[in-house]
């Protein structure tokens, strides 16, 4: 589903990832993890195309995203519902309008969102706050709109940047077993994360990174290498 | 697009219009105030041209009849001189009506003139004052006239003639070129403007982009919006020039009633489709060439 | 504040302009274009009203003496005149001279005042031709004229007097509502614009306050700013403005060398001077004045 | 040094704090905890005067700063170092720069601080981002630039929203020694965070909030109530 064969991704001076090479299946749910500035978010942008590889290619569903046309990269983006480490909600558009915004650009009808948006709120446990704006949201309610948003379209690939760094412990928990579900109903995930005691209580997959390069790759893994 | 595509391009470009409330206002304000100005200056360079017309139309060349051509032949003379090319009309003057013309010069010493009321006395000639379509005939006229049988002497002082042809021309090219430095000064300033507020977005037009809206998706609403703004702030500038314009009419031709100045109808409304295709023109494609800028992501 | 605050306002100031170039670039034009517009209706208007004053300068009042002044005694009532209030100078014109100008007028047909020649068949009569401070005075000093011992009669058309009048007053007063619209128009747009580039920044001052700067602290760097831009501004607006009315005066003068037309100095050093101010003024007052609007945090 | 009596604060419909009373004494260091939207964030913006209060007072050395005159909160807020949750970094500076600004909001010298900047910056690991603007750094990196900014002035007051949400725990745990450290040098501190496992391995006082309540306010206490 996801491959990075031999990806270096280098900002002026700053060396973000160094030669990565790994392979994600479909369905599969993958933990990235590794100490701040080791290039998780940076693996994540190079999958939805934010940014583009300064050498290798990154290959998703078949097609490698570094050589897309501009064109078509909306439609890669359709295809992955990410939760960014920021969040990036529209700052002049309500909870429910965020939301409904992913869906729109699919050109889903109106009737379609009113009936799967306020869905995916009561989900995230955001019902109560639709008609808020952003800046009306504590930092836990934007992080969780930012995750309805992503999962809105029921997306092949969800890549979750630090999805639950604001959430209180329960709240993240809640999160985490609604993205578990949605993992098993088939969609591929990259939660770049960390939650340690999240990571070792599951033992899925953790591919860990530091300054850049893969150091750790388990398929039944922790969050520290033992 | 499909209509349900268009209901979010319409409800999107209201409700930005909406929440970006402050920015919406400087940028309607603004492309009413430069599209008023533009009003007004294009207003005042419509109206020179036209007295410069005026002024144009009042030159006129005069032929003096042969003393040899008889009244009945200056009828003849007449048509000729009107199917000239140039020419609007051309008025006869007998020697008769001339006469009484100089008596009235010369006021209270015209007992000088006295004992020449004698039609064989009467030194002065039958004439044409021939009136001009334009000032610039004046030249090609009286040298037509010159070269007609039945016209002795034609009277046309090019100098001054030359004269009020730079004065005018100096005038109508003086009104295009401030028009059209006006013209450029508005679209420059007003896709300025509307830049600025589509720059302030820049992010949020970056954030659609990331979750997948295409460069068309998010263009739409953005061109509407401007259209939307250059359309009203051209409507309020229509609207202020066409009162001003009543208004200066009015009191111009109290003050001076001779003035040659342009009826309200058809130039304002000509005026106010004007204005509104250039605010729309202006708003719309503004505002999308801003945004294109910022969907490179 | 200290030495180190005022460094401070600088570099903040000039690194601001740097980084928010793009907007710092389409605030400097639009200053530029707006004040260069203005400059070009000031220098227009105050032309009008040169022109203006010129051609009524023009009008003259005829004062025609008694007959029974005798020569000597008309350099005394020379004086007279041109003591009266709104006299520019009063030109004499003797009975022989006047004769001369009528055989002028009269072209071939001077031989009909033949004869005239002689001192006592002369009819006509000594005048002045009293020049004027303005035409506003002609009325009055018509009057005076009139009131005058050893003048007989006075030729004076109101009439005409007042339709210039109405001409001039009409083109000064449209120059000055013009120019005062467009000062309208600029100083609105200007800061409009400059108000949109402190909006775009209005969450980094409200950062700013919440780690504790002064309001003063935020303020003088965007007042410095909004004066570096105005002054930037203004300065090429000037410049272009000069060099503009250098080709027009020199395309004038060629074209209609008897035009009256301002020298280009002072005119042009008091508009740069003018222009700097109102463009320091108003990039000032304008970010100095929007950014308050987002210090209340 | 900080105390709130009677204090309510509701943002239309939603009621963020239900009269709060609590005292905070001098060098104190307090954990804020509670689920997401329990009004911790509100908490703090109370007493830096982000906000003022709905009803009641809230004290901060000795002053009501609900009451407090507008020239006055500039100075207020010089008391207090605030890392905010959304680190509120000045987009168009470096990180050197951000955290210049909250010197020189002070009227420290150019000497002062080019000196004191990098020895802060080299405390939270960003000496070699000092040049890098905030949208070049990761999160974590953000992270630790506000945390800079919060300390450099040393703060009689620190409040910390969050501050290691973005951090893995081995950078989490090096940040919290260091505001550990500050706080034993005598810096009242109030850190409104998700981290249990720091909470629960210090045992230091901790005031739980909960749909604006104080449900809890131990003197050595835990994460979740026992
Ligand atoms: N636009 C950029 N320009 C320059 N450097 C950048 C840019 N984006 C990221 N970097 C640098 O690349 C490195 C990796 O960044 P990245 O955001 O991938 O880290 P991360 O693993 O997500 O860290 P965190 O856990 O703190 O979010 C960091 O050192 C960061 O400073
Ligand atoms: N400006 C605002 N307008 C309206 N409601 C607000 C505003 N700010 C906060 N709220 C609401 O007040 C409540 C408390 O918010 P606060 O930010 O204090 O929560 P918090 O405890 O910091 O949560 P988190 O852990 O998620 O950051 C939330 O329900 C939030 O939606
Ligand atoms: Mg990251
Ligand atoms: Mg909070």
């Amino acid at each position: 589903m996801i491959e990075f064969i031999n990806v270096s991704k280098v900002y002026g001076e700053t060396v973000a990832l160094l030669d990565v090479n790994c392979y994600i299946d479909a369905s599969e749910l993958v933990f990235l993890v590794g100490p701040s500035g080791a290039g998780k978010s940076t693996f994540t942008r190079l999958i939805y195309r934010e940014e583009v590889p300064t050498r290798g290619a990154v290959v998703v569903d078949g097609v490698n995203v570094a050589r897309m046309r501009r064109r078509e990269v909306p439609f890669l983006r359709r295809k992955i519902g990410v939760v960014f480490q920021d969040f990036k909600l529209l700052p002049d558009k309500t909870v429910f309008e965020n939301v409904a915004f992913a869906m729109l650009v699919t050109g889903a009808s109106r009737r379609e969102i009113n009936r799967r948006v306020p869905e995916v709120l009561e989900m995230v446990g955001l019902a109560d706050k639709h008609k808020a704006y952003p800046h009306q949201l504590s930092g836990g309610e934007q992080q969780r709109a930012a995750v309805a948003r992503a999962i809105v379209n029921e997306p092949r690939i969800l890549l979750a940047d630090e999805p639950t760094g604001n959430l209180d412990p329960d709240t993240a928990w809640g999160i985490m077993e609604l993205l578990l579900e949605i993992n098993r109903l088939g969609t591929t995930m990259v939660i770049a994360t960390h939650a340690q005691q999240i990571v070792d209580a599951l033992g899925r997959r953790v591919i860990a990174l530091r300054d850049g390069q893969i150091v750790r790759d388990q398929l039944q893994g922790v969050y520290h290498a033992r | 697009m499909r209509a349900n595509a268009w209901g979010y391009v319409f409800g999107e470009a209201l409700r930005s219009l909406w929440r970006n409330g402050f920015m919406s206002l400087a940028s309607v304000t603004t492309v009413a105030i430069c599209l008023a100005v533009l009003a007004i200056i294009l207003l005042v360079a419509v109206n020179l041209q036209y007295m410069a017309s005026f002024v144009e139309s009042q030159v006129e060349v005069v032929a003096f009849v042969d003393g040899s051509v008889d009244r009945a032949a200056t009828r003849d003379l007449e048509a000729r001189i009107e199917a000239l090319p140039g020419v609007r009309e051309a008025v006869f003057v007998s020697r008769e009506a001339a006469l009484e013309r100089l008596k009235e010069q010369f006021g209270e010493h015209r007992d000088l003139l006295a004992g020449l009321e004698d039609p064989e006395a009467n030194p002065l000639r039958d004439s044409f004052e021939v009136r001009l379509a334009g000032a610039q005939y004046a030249a090609a006229v009286a040298g037509e006239l010159e070269r007609m049988d039945g016209i002795e002497e034609v009277m046309h002082r090019q100098d001054v003639v030359d004269r009020l042809l730079a004065i005018t021309q100096a005038v109508r090219t003086g009104g295009l070129v401030l028009v059209a430095l006006l013209a450029a000064a508005t679209v420059f300033i007003i896709s300025n403007t509307i830049r600025l507020t589509v720059y302030a977005r820049r992010h949020q037009v970056g954030i659609m982009k990331l979750v997948g809206a295409t460069d068309g998706f998010i263009r739409w609403p953005f061109f509407l919006e401007g259209l939307m703004l250059g359309v009203l702030g051209a409507a309020v500038a229509g609207a202020a020039a066409w009162m001003g314009y009543d208004l200066v009419v009015e009191t111009l031709t109290a003050a001076i009633p001779f003035i040659p100045i342009l009826e309200q109808q058809p130039l304002l409304g000509n005026l106010m489709q004007l204005l509104l295709v250039l605010g729309a023109v202006i708003g719309a494609m503004g505002s999308t060439v801003s945004v294109r800028r910022f969907l490179r992501v």
